[in-house]
């Protein structure tokens, strides 16, 4: 099977970020997303989640490039002020030019 | 007073809130599912909607008139006082000042239908045109407190330092209004006032029996839901400070006896007066938190929805909502 | 026919449904919890069902013989009459029209349901064992489509080229048919019947004011959620071009007069008639979609769920239902 | 007894349990969303308390002393019974027997409910208190067979070896007591018990047409979705045995009757001592399973789910309340 | 701490194929699967799953001979007619023997 | 972009371990995890999740060094007596500082 080798780039973050969020991966070029509801804790609040709504994980299969940029946007405009998590890991997906 | 507080204490409305709260100090599993929260409350605004648009329907715009103004000023008054008093005399940060006013600014629904509830136990029933009030206060207070923190704070920075990032650039004011005019509950409400004052009495009747009739008890339910909320957040109390625990418990009550004034000079009866203090006093914990941490990511969420949430919440539900009563009805004895 | 319509649009049903439609167009952030649209949806069913049981079981078969034989008639009748109008004069490619049939041969239950309530608003009630009727007609119209649908694709791919992958050959029908039996709202309703049929007036009294006192509130609920789902499809009304429009539109008033005329034959009152002829208007959003979606993946779902969501559904609800009414009023006249 | 159980059998409730069976073997799609099964079991519990505790602000502690003190006796009676059959006759490891042995202590809610709603259509309604006594059912019958488990579990592992990782030491008795009485069973029904005898009548008046009207409606929803739950264990009876089987069947019969047996005695009325009967002889399938599970996680989960959901309650609903009430008919008769 | 190098297998779709998909783990070999409901946007009608139900991730820990012949399936009947995005990754397991 | 490699310890399990688990999480020095819901099968009873509840996934991003304790923890007291699985994947995270 012919796979080819993509970034998965995934985010966990208050759920309040969700239209945000989905408009900077559009923004930076990502074909498609894929999010769960959740619950976390982490450095900041747990329980906040109680009335401002729990989690989201937001996971998009994106070029190194557009990860690269989604990273820097989120860290300038998002981690200093959202309790909000953010990681990367190799992937290999089928048809994976559809996702570039 | 005694006797008023004492019939508040035995409704199953405060005894469900107890349990609930007893029930997270007990460290009990008891959770309600999410979707049932979300449920009741698009049932129980819903219905308040209905039910107050069918008595609009029947209500002259004269009688309508003084209440409303009264109210929008209200609207006005209340998030600025919370805010000055929580950056004078209380020394908050700016942003957690406009965070915790707009909280105080706003209305929380379920006060609000505790307290037509008490009147009607009290066989002083509210104008029916009270929720359309209601939407009133609601608008302004979130509105105006978010516009002073972000004016507030666009001017500390600016005097701070030059630079400033996309980021930290306040989001755009009519964004903010346009959340607040659609959110669920405005839509909910004011979506209900209108079908219930253009189907009127007739078309309500075949669904009375389930926006009336269940009434009650899913509001049970809800504040039972309230109270392990409320319960949770008590742990809070310490870390939120003396200050805001006075704050959360006396500025109701300045805030309730002007709103219990202002509806009395404006030709309410006693317990519409009551009903327009107790919204005036009540703290919004449902459509102010996600706005405040949106617009206002800076101030921290621990004040804000602990004071609204564990402290205002219940007192206005147990001792708030007897005493707004009590003033308007030594208010209409004079 | 104009004060028939007023009646209908004054009624919280449609007022609910424009509602939802508002707040979508709003951009409102107004959604219902999924678990509570599922939740209600099968409260409607088996309320719905046993209801009919109970009235089933007052029935005489006779009074049940011809209306039967028509409704069936009207099963096999409206798949192949969309069928051929979408393949000939609209074009479409066969998995489209086979796809677009099914959900027009099939039944809108909260179509049939709203129906029932406004010949009930205009004194003139339906007969008890529409609802057996429903579960008539809803069954030979999707799997008719669909064994049309795959017949033709079969006899197509089979002319284009002789080699054939195991993925396009065809579901079994045994296994469409199972799954359309056994569907959710299959059980429901008619598990419904069943129950009602053996509990009779007497074992339904204590789960009435459950299942027949809630019932026009929680449709309310309902269509308000139906209204946000067919205004978040108002955006596809242009992809899916005029054709299409005129089509949701005027296919139902013909079907609709169809079965009001047949239903008139067979013997109905002027309310039975009318449902019938809505029920043979509507079109299936809730059983035909994934039935559709797994056997005809080939076919776009914007088509059809934009069609029976969004054009036809709404249509029915506002000018539909009066219009069939008054074509019973009238054939009734004569 | 024949026309006993066609009462019952006609019931909404056994009809339609038994539709969730049919659907299963149908293998239909159909299925309870989960926050809506969740919702139910809260409404059924609270409703239950309740009413209860209303009922309990009427009754004098004199009227329950003797039926509280043979509640307790049954509680610590049938654990220890349902275990020593399961070791000596059916030869099982502690753990499965003591896990078996837990539910078979503790009762089955919805059982309750479906007894008192029996009691009630054979004009012999149970006292008020009786949900007070299930509340002292409950609680010693799982705690009792848990600790039986530990202590023989704990002994048999000594005398095989010494060393043992701290992974095999047993939870402490004091988190398994605080899980059981915490548990959202205890907390809605005990929590119910209090508002209600604190409320009173008058409170309790406005929030009747939901907690009353509703609540045999509520029940048949979540009766489907028990015959839904128990329908997909169906498949299990096979790897269970002939012994399990049976055991689900005879031992209710005989802590049924020691049931109704002790209730006469201690005065209870024909309804009283039936319902009595039919919570002896009940097996919990929503309070002990996670107990067991992380109690004694050796047990085999397909044991005591199966015994518990797909023998004993079906055998409970259909045949045994109406066996009981019988049996305290005839009782009542000398 | 001994760990067993596999491939973690997961594909995100329409849930309406969800018994088909399960089948088709089955069939091919593999040991279990966990499943979770989500939502996601890609090349196809984000909006479908409003009337059709929601999307659901499928994900299944298999030797790579069994993640192989999955691709190949879902590649040949699944690609060109549904929502569908499949992809690799390398992980760790614990016990691994239990799912080859 | 700057990240850290960490390491992504997933486990999912049967949702009555949800507290110890988050227990044992704490105890052996994780920062932080992401639940989410989900269902399952795998070698022990898949039906159970009926009355006893779904499953659970609990995802940690931990060093290494913690990842190895807790998957010690796991063998020698939940493996033998509870539905469980648990892997490890390789991930770089941002501003990866703060969950070591
Ligand atoms: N070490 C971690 N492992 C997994 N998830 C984490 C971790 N730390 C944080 N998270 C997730 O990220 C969210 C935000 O984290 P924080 O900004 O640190 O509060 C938390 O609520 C968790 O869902
Ligand atoms: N680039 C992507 N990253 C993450 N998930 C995706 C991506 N593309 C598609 N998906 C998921 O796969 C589903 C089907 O994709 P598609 O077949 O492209 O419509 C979508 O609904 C998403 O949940
Ligand atoms: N091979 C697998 N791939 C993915 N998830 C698995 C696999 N095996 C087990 N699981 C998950 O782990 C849970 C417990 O597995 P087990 O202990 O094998 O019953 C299952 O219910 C699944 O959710
Ligand atoms: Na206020
Ligand atoms: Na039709
Ligand atoms: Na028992």
């Amino acid at each position: 099977m012919d796979t080819t080798p993509l970034t998965l780039l995934t985010i966990v973050c208050e759920a309040i970020l969700k239209e945000r969020l989905l408009g900077e991966l559009t923004k930076a070029g990502a074909k498609g997303h894929t999010l769960t509801e959740c619950e976390g804790s982490g450095s900041r609040h747990r329980r906040v989640s109680e009335t401002l709504g729990a989690n989201i994980k937001l996971e998009t299969i994106v070029s190194p490039g557009v990860a690269e940029q989604l990273l820097n946007t989120l860290t300038h405009d998002y981690f200093p002020r959202f309790a909000i998590i953010a990681y990367l890991s190799p992937v290999s997906v089928v048809r994976g030019d559809k996702y570039i | 007073m005694w006797d008023v507080l004492q019939v508040n204490l035995a409704s199953p409305l405060a005894l469900a809130f107890v349990l609930g709260i007893v029930s997270r100090l007990l460290k009990s599993e008891l959770s309600l599912p999410r979707d049932l929260y979300a449920s009741l409350s698009i049932y129980l605004l819903l219905a308040l909607g209905l039910k107050g648009g069918v008595e609009l329907s029947q209500t002259s715009l004269n009688a309508l008139f003084w209440p409303a103004v009264v109210t929008v000023g209200l609207g006005l008054f209340t998030p600025v006082s919370a805010y000055l008093v929580l950056r004078r005399l209380g020394r908050f940060p700016i942003a957690d000042a406009a965070g915790i006013a707009a909280h105080y600014g706003s209305v929380s629904a379920v006060t609000f239908i505790a307290a037509q509830q008490f009147v009607q136990t009290m066989n002083q029933p509210a104008e029916g045109f009270l929720p359309t009030l209601l939407t009133l206060l609601e608008i302004p207070g979130i509105q105006l407190a978010l516009a002073i923190g972000a004016v507030q704070m666009a001017r500390e920075r600016a005097a701070q330092h030059a630079g400033q990032s996309a980021a930290e650039a306040p989001r755009p004011m009519a964004e903010v209004l346009h959340e607040v005019l659609t959110s669920r509950s405005m839509i909910l409400m004011v979506g209900g006032l209108i079908i219930g004052c253009l189907m009127g009495e007739q078309g309500y009747e075949p669904v009375k029996p389930f926006f009336e009739g269940m009434f009650k008890g899913a509001l049970t339910l809800f504040l039972l839901e309230m109270g392990l909320a409320a319960g949770a957040r008590l742990g809070d109390l310490k870390s939120v400070g003396l200050f805001l625990l006075g704050f959360g418990m006396i500025l109701p009550v300045l805030h309730g006896g002007l709103g219990v004034l202002l509806g009395h000079w404006s030709g309410l009866s006693i317990g519409g007066a009551a009903v327009l203090g107790t919204m005036a006093a009540s703290a919004s914990y449902i459509a102010a938190p996600p706005a405040v941490r949106m617009t206002l990511p800076e101030a921290n969420p621990t004040y804000y929805l602990t004071a609204a949430l564990a402290i205002t919440f219940p007192f206005n539900i147990v001792l708030g909502i007897p005493l707004y009563y009590q003033m308007a009805t030594l208010l209409a004895a004079h």
